[in-house]
């Protein structure tokens, strides 16, 4: 792969919290290609809210501790450049909706705009990039309201519509929708698929098995600060190891338990077809 | 209480429409000069000139409302302890039974009553009339850093969520079974177990927001576009200097025997 | 409406509609808004009913202090970081107990089975909010355990949780029916309600739109799409396939064999 | 210079985030002591506890504009006061700075000093705005009977002041260190912000450009 069509690479990347006495990931090697989507799952303390820090820059330059190996995002080492710097190209977004959103906006527009004020964007600009950014996720008909009046869903859509209107070629979601209801959750998926469709890079942990297979093409399954696979959704949870400690959608299970030879299914589409085929 | 907190009410007057530093001249500069003038006659002349203001403001009744339940507690106490009690108290005014009042007490209660009443009207003549988000905004557009604008535009957002989120724990508390009703020493015991749950989780939100100010560009070193201009005029910019001019005049004044 | 359980709860929000709910797992389900946490506040007390009576194991609750409730309720709240204080998970789960004026033997025997059936040994010494959400919750399902009350009920427990958690959470809610227990559990997590909790109440506006065996729950398609839920994956699976009334994975494997 | 050290701290983005939230706490603490019914203010536990973590700037801004929000929305009086805050943050941020909050005798000088900042500061606002009164009952009971019987003004109203500081920072210098020990002891090295040169571990660095 050339080197210029990727967006995030790990190499032997280790990290170490400050005063913890446990790798919080150990030498894990990845390399994400430019509008790639990719899903990361696994128990627990696996290391994926790290994985995201890291990626962001977060650890080491926010948390401290120790870094060994290289990340290197959109081809810049993220030891050379610090999280503000980072801002204009890279998004994250954490699980909770609350804590994102500044606080220090009375209206939804204004709080899209936040980022690129810090930025030093003009007027006109912000306002464009606002518009577009909340037309995006869905939410231009909201533009008036106070931030704090939104239900959890609608909040999330706005902190993500504060992250595109960075214009980011690189998505990174920490359990997105882990604190949402069914619409909420329906809903930001909606906007990652069309982002995903516009070209700009995703990776996005997720608990939510069946909803990892359904959206992305590819996973990355962690255990306790490894990656123990790595592929499309139907290679990794075929795998015994990952469906021992990560556990497996529910159609894969079924498959199994119904006496199904494998490769066993991971979507409903593919489960209704090999189970279809059996009854007929 | 979602919507922030905040006095002010949408409003179309002269001083709805003024320049906040203007507002806030005028503010400090009556509050200064009502501490500064040296009897009753001059202190409810600016009384009058705020109320007038008030009244032009179309914020009177809501003034009325809210500065009738700070003043009144406020002057009873003043007048009933300085009335009796006071170092130059030399004039009987009345007395009740062994209490007796004196007029240089009265005088002297009646006269800071007054020019707490100047602070009171002042204060909210500003705080009607002004959008919270609008001084800080006026604020760093003349230097006040970045930083230091989030601070207190975020403090008006957080402080309303943090009290709704003091009545959801102590909703979560009382579940569990704590009393939060009862003797003195058990409701004291009950604050901890209701104000521990906030701190704490208030801190945590503290890191993540930390995080996602800085994913979103917080604190870089660029030169901030305003977000918007306030409506300003020469006339305005002469009155502020007035204003402000008029504080050090007023103390020279009442240096040089102003009576 | 009318919401009881055997010897039991009683709720009338609204009089002259009556819902009774026999003993065992509940799943209380709906779309935001729909009255699932104002129904749940009932129960305890920090709500009091406009109008009718509400009864939680033979005790009116409008005529006892919500503190004193907590005997008989154990109440889990969706967010743990609204309750958790002390400075270590053994502290913070015998709180409950504590104030409650337990036993010691009492307190000690309901905090070891609590923090056991959390996946909490072990950790008993380590500040809750050292742990990740996930464990926080744990923490306060703990101790809404330990009191080892009546009635149990769960706001959206499985809610960030991974898959072993979510497994524990059917082993729990299992031993706690086996234990003589009602639980409520409070979710938008279909698929853990047709695991884990063999009956349901549908809210959707205000009113209870469903209430029994939830392998029915999910056969009346606008009722399901009006209270915004998602069916479990199981039932949809089963659908197109031609199966009828397949809600957990046990369901569709007997039916699938025969 | 020893006591300048404290005020030269990293004013990372966690310090600014940590202000507001401060700020918060004063009102929460005033909220629910008044939800209790307790006769206390307890209103700048965050001022302290911001002090007490982050030092001196976070303390003292944080009290200061708790203050001017107050004067701005429920008691336009608390304006002038806002000093008084800014002092009292300051004090607790340079006794964290020395660690007086982790030993029983730094505890005393701790609350000592914030009564003493609280009750000298306030009495010549006192005597300027209420000729001398206090505002709370008790206390002026104590100033009435104080002046009649001949102790000059000034000196009654000190005492009118102390009478109502003496059991409120108390409380509220013991519910702030109550609290500072309750937080885990990752988020007490978190926000600590000062550049010690040895002995404590150097806190998380901020990202900085």
């Amino acid at each position: 792969m050339a080197l210029s069509s990727t967006s995030l690479v790990f190499e032997n990347v280790s990290y170490a919290y400050e005063e913890a006495a446990r790798e919080a990931v150990s030498d894990i090697s990845l390399s994400i290609a430019v509008g790639e989507w990719v899903g990361v799952t696994g128990p627990t303390n696996a290391g994926k809210s790290t994985l995201c820090l890291l990626a962001m820059g977060l650890a080491p330059h926010f948390f401290g501790g120790r870094l060994k190996g290289r990340v290197v995002v959109l081809e810049k080492d993220s030891r050379e450049l610090s999280v503000i710097q980072r801002s204009a190209e890279v998004g994250l977004l954490f699980q909770n909706p609350f804590t994102q959103i500044s606080g220090a906006r009375e209206r939804v527009d204004d709080e899209v705009g936040f980022g690129p004020e810090c930025h030093g964007v003009s007027r006109l600009e912000v306002a464009a990039r606002v518009e577009e950014a909340m037309a995006l996720v869905g939410i231009s008909q909201l533009a008036a309201r106070h931030p704090m009046d939104l239900s959890g869903g609608q909040l999330q859509r706005l902190a993500l519509a504060g992250l595109l209107a960075m214009r980011p070629k690189l998505l990174l979601l920490d359990e997105p929708t882990s604190q949402l209801d069914p619409a909420g959750t329906a809903a930001i998926f909606d906007v990652l698929a069309g982002l995903h469709a516009s070209g700009i890079t995703i990776v996005m942990v997720e608990h939510r098995l069946e909803t990892l297979c359904e959206l992305c093409p590819r996973v990355v399954a962690m255990v306790a600060g490894r990656i123990i696979a790595d592929g499309p959704p139907d290679d990794v949870f075929n795998r015994e190891a990952v469906q021992l400690r990560v556990g497996s959608p529910v159609f894969t299970r079924l498959a199994r338990e119904a006496g199904l030879s494998p490769p066993w299914p991971v979507r409903l589409r593919d489960a209704t077809a090999v189970f279809g085929r059996r009854l007929a | 209480m979602a919507g922030g907190l905040s006095l002010y009410a949408e409003g179309k007057s002269l001083l709805h429409r003024a320049h906040p530093l203007t507002k806030g001249a005028l503010t400090l500069s009556a509050i200064a000069i009502a501490f500064i003038a040296p009897s009753i006659g001059w202190v409810l002349g600016i009384g009058v000139i705020l109320l007038v203001l008030v009244t032009a403001a179309g914020v009177l009744r809501r003034l009325l409302a809210v500065a009738a339940a700070i003043l009144l507690p406020i002057t009873l106490l003043l007048l009933a302890v300085q009335g009796f009690a006071n170092a130059n108290n030399r004039t009987v005014a009345f007395a009740l039974g062994p209490i007796v009042y004196y007029r240089e007490g009265l005088a002297i209660a009646a006269l800071a009553a007054l020019r707490i009443a100047c602070l009171v009207c002042a204060t909210f003549l500003f705080s009607f009339t002004t959008r919270p988000a609008d001084i800080s905004e006026a604020l760093m557009q003349r230097g006040l850093s970045t930083r230091m604008g989030y601070v207190v535009q975020s403090a008006l957002q957080i402080i309303p969520q943090t009290l709704d989120m003091a009545g959801r724990i102590q909703d979560a508390q009382r579940a569990r079974g704590l009393e939060t009703e009862g003797s003195l020493p058990r409701r004291a015991r009950a604050y901890l177990p209701l104000m521990l749950p906030l701190v704490l989780s208030s801190l945590v939100a503290t890191q993540e927001r930390a995080m996602a100010l800085e994913v979103r560009g917080f604190g870089l070193p660029v030169k901030r576009v305003a977000r918007f201009e306030f409506a300003d005029s020469p006339l305005q910019r002469v009155l502020r200097w007035v204003l402000i001019g008029a504080v050090p005049a007023a103390i020279a004044a009442r240096l040089a025997g102003w009576r | 409406m009318r919401f009881a359980y055997p010897g039991g709860v009683e709720v009338y929000p609204e009089p002259g509609l009556t819902l009774t709910l026999g003993s065992g797992v509940t799943a209380l389900v709906g779309e935001n808004g729909a009255g699932k946490t104002t129904l749940t506040k009932l129960l305890i007390g920090l709500l009091r009913p406009s109008a009718g009576s509400v009864t939680v194991a033979g005790l009116e609750v409008a005529k006892i202090t919500v503190a004193a409730m907590a005997r008989t309720v154990g109440y889990s709240f969706q967010n743990p970081d609204d309750q958790l204080f002390e400075r270590t998970v053994q502290a913070e789960v015998s709180f409950g107990p504590r104030v409650l004026r337990r036993s010691a033997e009492g307190i000690e025997r309901g905090v070891a089975w609590a923090l056991r059936a959390c996946g909490l040994e072990g950790k008993e010494d380590v500040h809750p909010h050292d742990l990740g959400l996930s464990e926080r919750k744990w923490v306060a399902i703990a101790s809404a355990l330990a009191g080892e009350p009546a009635v149990v009920v769960l706001d959206e427990p499985t809610l960030g949780q991974d898959y072993p958690s979510r497994e524990r959470l059917r082993s729990l809610v299992r031993e706690l029916d086996d234990r003589g227990r009602s639980v409520l559990v409070v979710t938008h997590d279909m698929d853990f309600v047709g695991e884990a909790c063999p009956t349901a109440v549908v809210l959707s506006h205000g009113r209870v739109r469903y209430s029994g065996p939830t392998s029915k729950a999910f056969a009346d398609h606008s009722v399901i799409q009006e209270a915004g839920l998602e069916p479990p994956h199981v039932d949809s699976l089963a659908r197109m396939l031609g199966l009828s009334e397949c809600v957990s994975e046990a369901d569709f494997l007997s039916a699938w064999r025969r | 210079m020893g006591i300048l050290n404290a005020f030269k701290v990293r004013m990372n983005t966690l310090a600014i985030v940590l202000i507001p939230v401060c700020i918060a706490i004063d009102w929460a603490g005033h909220a629910v002591a008044s939800t209790l019914k307790l006769p206390l203010f307890l209103d700048s536990i965050g001022t302290v506890l911001g002090g007490l973590l982050a030092g001196p700037w976070v303390g003292g801004i944080a009290g200061l504009i708790t203050n001017f929000i107050s004067s701005g929305t429920v008691d336009p009086i608390a304006a002038p006061y806002s000093i008084i805050s800014l002092a009292i943050g300051i004090a607790a941020g340079i006794g964290g700075y020395y660690g007086w909050h982790k030993t029983w005798p730094g505890r005393i000088a701790l609350y000592v000093l914030i009564v003493l900042v609280a009750s000298i500061g306030s009495t010549p606002l006192n005597i300027n705005l209420y000729a001398g009164q206090s505002g709370v009952p008790l206390g002026d009971a104590v100033y009435a009977s104080l002046v009649k019987s001949g102790w000059p003004t000034w000196l009654a109203a000190y005492i009118d002041e102390a009478t109502g500081d003496i059991p409120d920072k108390l409380i509220t210098v013991v519910v702030a260190t109550l609290i500072y020990f309750g937080l885990p002891n990752r988020y007490r090295a978190l926000f600590s912000v000062w550049r010690r040169q040895s002995g404590e571990p150097e806190p998380a660095p901020a990202s900085s450009v």
